[in-house]
């Protein structure tokens, strides 16, 4: 064991808060530490600049206007109050109760679709294939004259398959049928341009961004109305109340800056994911889940046969690896990863995944380490599983 | 969220591998299930001398294994019969309630192991009250505290 | 002008972060930074025994179960979650549509309960009188067979009034009514404890404790289920998604702990708040709005007549005092604040009101800074103002 | 929110005060809305000889009225029957959006002195279009532009 040695590779559940994310975030703890809503004096004003400049500056950054971000929670939030809020208002209008998605949204997508299909809405889950991408005919197909909205997330979290959004949003605007991304995976990682692009809606969350925690945003296209998720002060432009959250504004909208404008780091990253994925693939009996193209480079999702995800997490953790899987003992509810089985995958195979997500700040030698705790900890847990007994048996047998 | 005799019967776990000539074999779970255990028994003047397992399955899974095959070692038979889930529960100061199927399906794959014994001598197995299902899907029967 | 000076006493509308607070959150920025949902591997499990420590200190501090407190973004959605989520269930069950609330809530409050009337609930508003103190009996009178939620504030954020909490939940309870308090001026102010007074549901804010915005909690009585505002992970025990931040949640614990301990310096403030009260007073044609004595140590709210607000508080800020009104001119709406109504005041007192709310960092000297800035600000509006004039005027007439 | 200019004449207001015997003499807005101008002319062969005012009521009322009386101060009266709330508007840089009603306001009041005055000296105020309502709260009339 080297429990002094510590390599976190899982950046996609959430990230360290950067240096420089702190420092631009503390002068608005302890010095411009105002309400935005205080503007009679210059303390309250101080934050209101601080927060239209990160607003600004992250609409700039994403291609649209100011007044179309509005800062949230995180990406839960924002996909909470896009989804409901649309939904809502075409219920309100009389219009159709038909929803499309994917097959591999995240949960705060995917439950929220679940409480609106008990309140009457439709939903239609589009296929994602054994490569993790949505086609855009499946979307042509699946729209009918009740569909009210299209909702597909722009990367995976846990494949980091990214979507054909652009033709999904042309499909949908087409069909005049407003278009919301679950972004969350996508913002800063990807050059994303929202007006190009078509998109509605769009969600995204600070903390996979280097940013603390509780920190997200909703963009929402000028002209489409929806009711608020939070009433209140009226903060937000009457559309998020609550007092806004400067210093996350702050950080978010440098985070995002330094993670665009890293693209030095996005290739080492890509390096180090893809000599991460020749040599983990290596190891018999593996694979890897979800097309290797159209992909994040931070992120790799490899398979190993024979062994269950949990116990392989926990080998790592005892060698100061940090890393996730999409088995179903990591989850309460004992199913495998949607994800995963959306691919086509067997339980078995589901159940012995492992979820590695890069920041640039990770080294080449740390993926030597991991492919070498790696490769000690599937070997390791082959050697204690019956079913790999069982192939090694009629492996004898064979010969 | 694991207590530390978990994590220890995990990180190093006791009587792990096989038996060659077992008296008495037991697997119970599925590959889809996500929990595999296989119990190899050796018996002698019906006492367990020896006994191994191999699991595929989660943390709580190896450990659970790794405890009932250390709370089952040099005991006689009839003291096997009475294990029970909540035992390895107790043993290893406490599993999270989403992991308590992992000591039920230790405790079946013991009670396996021992009925594949008893059917190779002819022994009468229905005080054992078996099965060699998926406990966290089957559903079908209630193993108490859990 | 005295641009160099900076007297900040506009705690109710938020709080500089305490140095101590900042300390607390550090290590969860940037060393234990791990999602608390990734419990199998040891960052992931250090997030998650801060947060439970957080919530377990929270509830201790506040005499309730951990497992019956939920953090949120802040107040307002703690507010809108509880008060819409007893709306829903009461709808789902069939259960009646009468709720009732004080005329002197946040808006926070009275804006979640508008949208709730515009989907078919009815509303009744208890009076305050001319202390701005609801009166149990008025509870008892207006509760009817369909009432489902009664919800009064625990003090009020701009007369610091407080409300008979005890009793009004008595009331509720004895009707078999859920009882809901927005605590979020109170919590941390006071000696709440839960149990003791019967609460059944209450919301709180960090950010007027000394923590960083953006983080709150609902507390929920064990027992008590009502729908989600938010959906998604099923953080929280499933009852508010999204990645929890943890930063935050120990931030909460900090600064309630401080607050709550610091016995002296509520006393302090409790002085300087009497003495800026008398010398306040002393100014012609002053009045002070809201009970004196059932009212937090932090809050004064005094009216001049004859000036507004607005010009009021930016004349301080000019001297450098961070202070504010309940003008209309500080609001959009064009109106002055509504709980000032509520106490029965003309447009024209409430329009020339000003509120100074403390913290235990203030000093008697800043007090008397105060003072004799105030003293200055308001004769110099009422040289400037018509209405002063024809007073003078008036009486030079009746001499 | 405010623009320099702004707060410049809330700071510094210019004209602030009464003028004995004024020539004209107009208050307008109401105690209620929270805005009341008073402006005082005196007025020399059809000129703004001098001007003062007293305001209750936000910053921007009492700049809107420091600006009002800077821009007719030495002004023909036929150039004050011309002045619109967009110029004071505009020479004080802009105002928000919830503050545009005190630039209303304050032509308002420079037209109601101007009427006083026109009715003393028995001249026809029809041309003045005048107004002595709460403006916020009146809406009987359309002041362009805001
Ligand atoms: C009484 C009261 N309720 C609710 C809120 C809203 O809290 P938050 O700003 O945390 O959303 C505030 C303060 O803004 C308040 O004073
Ligand atoms: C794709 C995706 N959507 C939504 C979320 C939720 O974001 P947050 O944790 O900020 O609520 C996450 C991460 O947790 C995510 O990966």
């Amino acid at each position: 064991m080297d429990a002094e040695r510590l390599v976190y590779v899982d950046n996609a559940a959430t990230t360290k808060v950067s240096k420089s994310v702190i420092d631009a975030m503390m002068p608005y703890f302890h010095t411009h530490y105002g309400n935005p809503s205080s503007e009679l004096y210059g303390m309250g004003r101080e934050a209101r600049v601080a927060l239209e400049k990160a607003r600004l500056g992250i609409s700039e950054m994403l291609g649209c206007e100011p007044g179309e971000v509005f800062f949230t929670s995180g990406g839960t939030e924002a996909d909470n109050w896009a989804i409901k809020g649309i939904a809502e208002s075409a219920k309100k209008a009389g219009k159709g109760n038909h929803i499309i998605t994917s097959k591999i949204e995240h949960h705060a997508v995917l439950h929220t679709l679940e409480r609106l299909e008990k309140q009457g809405f439709e939903i239609s889950y589009l296929d994602v294939y054994d490569n993790g991408i949505v086609r855009a005919e499946d979307l042509e197909k699946a729209i009918k004259p009740e569909t009210i909205l299209v909702t597909v997330m722009f990367a995976n979290n846990e494949i980091g398959t990214i979507q054909p959004i652009k033709e999904l949003a042309e499909i949908s605007h087409k069909h005049k049928i407003p278009f919301f991304t679950d972004a969350v995976q996508a913002v800063g990682k990807l050059d994303i341009n929202i007006k190009e692009l078509g998109i509605d809606a769009l969600a995204l969350s600070g903390h996979k961004l280097h940013t603390p925690k509780g920190i997200g945003a909703l963009y929402v296209r000028k002209g489409l109305k929806f009711p608020n998720l939070i009433e209140g002060g009226g903060q937000e432009k009457g559309r998020r109340s609550g007092t806004e959250n400067v210093a996350g504004a702050v950080a978010l909208e440098v985070a995002l800056r330094e993670s665009l404008g890293d693209k030095e780091g996005r290739e080492k990253v890509r390096a180090m994911r893809d000599y991460l994925a020749e040599n983990l693939s290596k190891i018999p009996y593996s694979r890897i889940n979800g097309d290797m193209k159209n992909r994040l480079v931070e992120n790799l999702n490899v398979a190993f046969e024979f062994i269950e995800g949990e116990g392989l997490i926990m080998l790592l953790d005892m060698v100061g690896i940090c890393a996730s899987t999409g088995s179903a003992c990591s989850t309460s509810s004992l199913e495998p990863s949607h994800v995963l089985r959306a691919l086509g995958l067997p339980h078995e195979i589901c159940h012995g995944s492992l979820r590695i997500s890069l920041s640039s700040e990770n080294t080449m030698e740390e993926m030597d380490y991991i492919i070498e705790k790696v490769t000690w900890a599937v070997g390791r847990l082959r050697s204690m599983s019956p079913l790999y007994e069982k192939l090694l048996e009629s492996q004898k047998t064979e010969q | 969220m694991y207590t530390e005799k978990v994590m220890d019967h995990f990180a190093n776990p006791r009587n792990v591998g096989e038996i060659e000539n077992a008296d008495g074999v037991g697997e119970v779970g599925n590959a889809k299930c996500g929990d595999i255990m296989k119990i190899y028994l050796k018996i002698d003047n019906d006492v367990v001398s020896d006994v191994k397992f191999k699991t595929f399955g989660c943390g709580a899974a190896i450990a659970t294994s790794s405890m009932a095959t250390e709370l089952i070692k040099g005991k006689s038979i009839s003291e096997v019969e009475k294990l029970t889930n909540k035992a390895v529960v107790e043993a290893l100061g406490g599993l999270p309630a989403v992991k308590v199927h992992c000591s039920v399906l230790a405790e079946e794959a013991v009670k396996a192991a021992l009925a594949d014994y008893y059917t190779k001598i002819g022994r009468d197995t229905s005080s054992l009250n078996t099965c060699d299902g998926c406990c966290g899907a089957c559903g079908s029967h209630d193993h108490g505290d859990h």
